[in-house]
């Protein structure tokens, strides 16, 4: 079916995309659940164990997804100014974040990989409960943010793509924008995946 | 056909927005090593609660946006912090 | 005067006869509101409707009064089930083992049996435990149930009333043979429940190898007096010829150390004729070789 | 008439138009009423397998002990037949047949608001559908876990669980975005003199639905990738041997899959809705009240889920708060009841098929809901947990409800989706059959629950045969009734329908049977009230 302007709706595909948002929230919230349920029931492992997680990495990444953030932000704001060169330079900073953050994890999941600490594995099983708990919490939830994290970081390469050959401009540029919320949402994970994970020891 | 009338937000604010976000992440990174041990749950909870809160502000344009998505995340937010009271109830007598 | 088969009884029919009751009466209402409305107003009796508009009063009355309804069921329910929760002092405490698919019961001083004996009019405490995955221990007659969770002990107690048989089932589905996870309550006098209970085994005097066949929960697909359940039975099988498929060519085996060692850590190598592969998952790891002569050992004794 | 606003030039949607022809057009096309019936088609397959599934389990059970096959064989058919059931008919079901036909239509749009989306959340639906159905063949032999997948127990089993659970994942995505496409749909295409309040109470329905199937389902997503994660990885979280806890994983399940129950039953309550007033010519009494518990049951449906584990050994203080919420959403649902019958008197009624069936969902849902009631209240559910009682709740609700009231808007917008009528009379016979078979089969069910009767037993004392047997007859008349219903609906006879042959009001009976392609080509004139009868 041909989809011409009249039938076009901005409002409706952003609502669309903050319902699908919503969703998403929900997902890990069922994770969160989890979280919190376990680490009630194992407060001391759960807290011995996250001393085994680097904050500094951590911390890095929750840097690089705030700067990340913010450019996605501002490429709207450049998008709407007509500054095609600064969109463009804005999203590259947000895609080149996006690859230091999954360098970081190749770094970070490889030293637990090679530590033995992964779920399944005959190290881990012989841990306290906690502390099997508390790993493969991490492996899932930053497994899974990890996969949002792409998936996102694809949708802004379309959309810069789109930028490039003007699809997206002044006009139209929804597109950029349902990108750009999803991006706010990977980041808005990791705001609460850092301090869970990472901090409360 | 409906598009919505611009909001151009200016580069400065979001500078600001990010170097707010910046300071409070050092507050939580710093805060376990002040001991206050029974504290530093909550401490974190409500610094991120408060980062999150402004990335749907600012970041995510809900400022600017319309009551109804206001209304929406709020309903959502609810509805998922009543499952979680609820969990405890088991959780927490047992 | 009624007495039910537990103390529970009159306590948790009276709420049932309660929530009928109200069932019953707002069912033929409706049902009869309705029936009457489709002939009474039929449209060969009634072709022209009337347009009625809403009637805020009649709204407002039928959200209270149904409100009031559900709280007050919800109060009935609530006070027969609080005594369930607190458990009297003076309960003889018996410990429920489900695994699948058996339910067995120790008794204090460690006597173990099949079927639960109790004496009458005394509270008992069963304290439910599970060895593999989640089991229901159910005794209708009673109007108990409680799930034996792995991992987590629940309880619930009650005190028989009346002398006599009473079924138990396992309402929590646990697999294959769930339907056939079984057993009785006896109610006797306290005189029957002493003798019965000195003449028990205790649970530490069985043989090793048994022990750890339960333990394992191989007694739930291999029986030990012959009769099929999910498998081949004990019971003559040490020493016997086993006509087993092995890489999809089909050969006979004696049944020896060997051959059983290698069925409990590789069943899936050499399968039995007339099964099928998978059912039976490997115990390397799980039983060790010590154990594995232990259990050799007695499937000796199984003549 | 009608006809002359729509000239030749607008052909009906069952019409290709396109450079499509045939079975492509139809796989590739964007409207939303074709999706309704590449929908429908495809759950007319799934629920006459599910049927002919649970036809077996009865001849099975006929008699105690075994008949025809062997208790494995019993527990993977349940299963099946509950996944079928649950997830690939009644879950979808009404949303996606009568809320992709009519509800566009209904508030004056052309189409929904993602219709590319929509049709990509059928060939979702289809690609879970069909890992369901490899799960039966492939590996190591069809789950035999029930439909609720419990832990430890779906951890462990060496049957092919995490087929299943990945189609139920599958199927769990189409059924977000489908509902995110209507919550989109009804907020933005409406037609512009159309307010919420003017709104019929069929998509009042699915809106409510839909927000529950949106926020609920991603639950149970990462509850059975978790399933997924215990079996592949041993993660551990529902294993008490790495320190897991099985009832957490009831917990997430059922955080899920009560609110589900109203994602089933609030859809066919919007059907009824619509099928009584236009039978008794009649405004709908209450239309506010309908519409905000439509809300409510929503709502209040979220917090409930701890009823279907008062036994587990939950806290006893969790436990009585879920048996009070429970009894406070049994609320709405009473008042939809009492409008609905209200609705009838003083008008002029007419019992044509939509309106028997309609009258028969109002019996069989009171039944279903209470003994629901029995089952919320603790004493009473501590007995009843588990056993042929609860089978029978549910059956008397998913199928005497939402069957029922997909059946009845099926024979009510049968001549607007297809532009012919059916045969009256049959439709009556087979109502009969179908609503004395009905309770026939799980009447029975009741009575030996409360003796004592374990549900997924795939052998019993003999002291229940009596009952099983009438049961099994009910079964089979039950049968009967469908197959003579089906012949009718699909024979390639039957006259020409005209626009509005029962006389409703709402906006699908003003255009032509079968509709155009386009539905409107100028916005609808709306009047104030969407049952306005004089
Ligand atoms: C469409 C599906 C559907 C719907 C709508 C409902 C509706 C309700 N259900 Fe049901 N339920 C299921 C599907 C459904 N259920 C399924 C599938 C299971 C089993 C799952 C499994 O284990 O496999 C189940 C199991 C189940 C249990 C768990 C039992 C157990 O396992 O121990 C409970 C317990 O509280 C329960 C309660 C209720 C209640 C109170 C309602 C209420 O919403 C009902 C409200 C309706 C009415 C009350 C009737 C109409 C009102 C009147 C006629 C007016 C008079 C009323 C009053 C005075 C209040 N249900
Ligand atoms: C939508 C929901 C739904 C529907 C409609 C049904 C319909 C039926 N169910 Fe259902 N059932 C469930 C949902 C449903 N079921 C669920 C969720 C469970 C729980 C599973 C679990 O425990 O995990 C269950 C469990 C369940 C059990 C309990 C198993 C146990 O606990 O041991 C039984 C037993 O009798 C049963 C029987 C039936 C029967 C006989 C029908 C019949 O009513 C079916 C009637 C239909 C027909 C008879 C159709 C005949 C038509 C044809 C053959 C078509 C011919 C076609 C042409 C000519 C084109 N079901
Ligand atoms: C889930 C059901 C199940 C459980 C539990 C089970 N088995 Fe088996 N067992 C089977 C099946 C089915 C076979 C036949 C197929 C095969 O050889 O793998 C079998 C075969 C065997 C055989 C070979 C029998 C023969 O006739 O050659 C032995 C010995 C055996 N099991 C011992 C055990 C022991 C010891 C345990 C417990 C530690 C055990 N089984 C637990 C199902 C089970
Ligand atoms: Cu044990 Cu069912
Ligand atoms: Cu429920």
């Amino acid at each position: 079916m041909e989809h011409t302007e009249p039938d076009r709706d901005d409002i409706g595909a952003k609502l669309g995309m903050w319902v699908f948002i919503f969703t998403e929230i929900l997902l890990f919230g069922g994770l969160f659940l989890v979280y919190a349920i376990m680490r009630h029931r194992y407060p001391e492992d759960f807290h011995l164990a996250s001393r085994q997680l680097n904050t500094f990495i951590g911390a890095l990444n929750t840097l690089v997804l705030l700067v990340s953030s913010m450019t996605v932000a501002m490429s709207i704001s450049a998008v709407q100014k007509k500054d095609k060169r600064m969109a463009t330079i804005l999203l590259l900073i947000t895609l080149l974040c996006a690859v230091i953050f999954l360098v970081n994890k190749y770094f970070e999941w490889g030293h637990k990989i090679s530590l033995s600490l992964y779920p399944g594995s005959d190290l881990m099983m012989q841990l306290k409960h906690g502390y099997i708990l508390f790993f493969s919490l991490y492996f899932f939830m930053t497994g899974l943010h990890l996969l949002h994290l792409i998936i996102g970081a694809i949708i802004l390469g379309v959309a810069l793509a789109k930028i490039r050959l003007g699809l997206i401009n002044d006009q139209h540029y929804v597109l950029l924008e349902n990108g750009g919320l999803y991006w706010h949402l990977v980041d808005l994970i990791w705001i609460f995946l850092f301090p869970l994970l990472y901090l409360i020891t | 056909m409906t598009t919505e009338e611009k909001h151009i937000t200016s580069y400065s604010l979001y500078a600001r927005v990010l170097i707010i976000l910046m300071v409070l992440t050092a507050i939580t990174i710093t805060a376990p090593s002040l001991n206050l041990t029974a504290f530093t749950i909550l401490i974190a909870l409500v610094i991120a609660s408060t980062k999150a809160g402004i990335v749907l502000t600012y970041f995510m344009h809900l400022k600017i946006e319309n009551t109804l998505l206001r209304i929406m995340v709020i309903m959502v937010l609810g509805i998922y912090g009543s499952v979680i009271i609820l969990t405890f109830a088991d959780y927490i007598y047992r | 005067m009624y007495t039910g088969a537990s103390n529970f009884v009159e306590g948790v029919d009276w709420v049932f006869k309660l929530i009928f009751g109200i069932g019953f009466f707002f069912l033929f209402l409706i049902t009869g509101m309705m029936i009457y409305f489709a002939i009474r107003y039929n449209r060969k009796r009634h072709p022209k409707a009337e347009q009625i508009k809403d009637n805020i009063a009649l709204e407002i009355a039928w959200i209270t009064i149904p409100t009031i309804i559900v709280i007050l069921m919800f109060y009935y329910g609530y006070a027969a089930f609080q005594p369930m929760i607190w458990v009297p002092r003076d309960s003889m405490q018996v410990k429920v083992t489900g695994r699948m698919w058996q339910w067995s019961f120790e008794y204090p001083g460690g006597r173990q049996a099949n079927e639960l004996v109790l004496p009458i009019n005394q509270p008992v405490k069963l304290n439910l435990h599970s060895v593999d995955v989640i089991h229901g221990f159910s005794i209708p007659d009673f109007r108990v149930k409680e799930d034996v969770v792995p991992g987590k002990d629940n309880y619930m107690w009650f005190k028989p009333q009346r002398l006599g048989d009473y079924e138990i089932f396992c309402t929590a589905y646990c697999g294959v043979r769930h339907s056939y996870m079984g057993s009785k309550v006896r109610v006797v006098t306290q005189k029957d429940f002493t003798h019965w209970l000195a003449a028990l085994p205790l649970a530490s005097a069985e043989p090793e190898g048994l022990t750890i066949l339960k333990k394992n929960a191989c007694i739930g697909c291999h029986s030990m007096d012959g009769s099929k359940l999910v498998s081949v039975s004990f019971k003559g099988l040490f020493g016997k010829t086993e006509t087993v498929i092995t890489n999809g060519k089909q050969r006979k085996v004696m049944v020896d150390d060997t051959y059983i060692i290698a069925s409990v850590y590789e069943p899936d190598k050499d399968i039995v004729f007339g099964y099928q592969k998978g059912i039976m998952k490997s115990y390397k790891g799980l039983i060790k070789e010590d154990e594995m002569k232990k259990i050799i050992d007695y499937l000796k004794t199984l003549k | 008439m009608t006809e002359e606003s729509y000239p030749i030039a607008h052909p009906s949607y069952l019409v290709d138009t396109g450079k499509r022809k045939g079975i492509k057009a139809w796989l590739t096309t964007c409207d939303h009423k074709r999706i309704a019936l590449l929908y429908l088609w495809s759950i007319m397959v799934f629920f006459i397998i599910g049927a002919i599934l649970g036809e077996t389990m009865r001849t099975e059970l006929f008699r105690p002990g075994q008949q025809f096959y062997g208790p494995q064989t019993y527990n993977a058919i349940f299963t099946l037949h509950g996944l079928i059931m649950i997830f690939l008919i009644v879950i979808p079901g009404l949303t996606v047949v009568f809320g992709n036909f009519v509800m566009p239509i209904m508030i004056g749009a052309n189409d929904v608001a993602f219709p590319r989306l929509n049709l990509f959340s059928w060939y979702l639906y289809i690609l879970g559908a069909a890992v369901v159905v490899v799960s039966q063949f492939a590996g190591s032999g069809p789950p035999d876990t029930g439909w609720t997948f419990y832990a430890p127990y779906s951890t462990q089993t060496h049957t092919n669980v995490i087929a299943a659970v990945s189609g139920a994942f599958i199927l769990g995505f189409s059924s977000i975005l489908t509902g995110i496409n209507f919550i989109v749909t009804i907020h933005r295409l409406r037609t512009p003199k159309m307010t919420f309040f003017k709104m019929p109470l069929l998509p009042w329905a699915v809106y409510a639905t839909a927000w529950i199937q949106v926020l609920a389902t991603p639950i149970i997503g990462i509850t059975l990738l978790m399933i997924i994660g215990e079996r592949v990885f041993r993660i551990g979280f529902f294993d008490p041997a790495l320190g897991g806890d099985p009832i957490l994983y009831q917990h997430l399940f059922w955080i899920y899959s009560h609110p589900a129950v109203y994602i089933m039953i609030l859809p066919a309550m919007g059907v009824i809705t619509e099928i009584i007033p236009t039978f008794s010519q009649r405004r709908i009494f209450g239309y506010k009240a309908i519409a905000f518990s439509s809300l409510a049951i929503a709502g209040v449906g979220y917090f409930v889920w701890g009823h279907h584990m008062f036994t587990s050994g939950m806290s006893k203080e969790a436990i009585w708060v879920f048996s009070l919420l429970t009894f406070l959403v049994a609320v709405p649902s009473a008042i939809k009841v009492f409008n609905w019958v209200t609705t009838m008197y003083k008008g002029s009624i007419d019992l044509k098929p939509p309106m028997l069936y309609a009258m028969a969902f109002i019996f069989l849902f009171t039944i279903g809901g209470l003994t629901g009631l029995v089952q919320g209240a603790l004493a009473t559910d501590i007995q009843v947990h588990d056993t042929s009682f609860i089978v029978a709740h549910f059956h008397y609700i998913i199928f005497g409800g939402v069957g029922f009231a997909f059946l009845g808007g099926l024979h009510y917008w049968y001549p607007k989706m297809f532009g012919r009528l059916y045969n009256i009379r049959t439709a009556n016979i087979a109502w009969g059959f179908l609503f004395t078979g009905f309770n026939l089969l799980y009447f029975p069910q009741f009575v030996i629950g409360l003796e004592g009767m374990p549900r997924r037993y795939f052998d019993y004392l003999p002291q229940f045969t009596l009952s099983q047997q009438i049961s099994t007859v009910g079964g089979y008349l039950l049968g009967i009734g469908l197959i003579i219903m089906i012949v009718n609906l699909f024979r390639k006879s039957g006259e020409k329908a005209p626009d509005n042959p029962w006389g409703g009001k709402t906006l699908e009976w003003q255009l032509p049977s079968p509709p155009p392609e386009e539905n409107f080509s100028t916005p609808p004139n709306v009047s104030d009230f969407p049952y306005d009868y004089d």
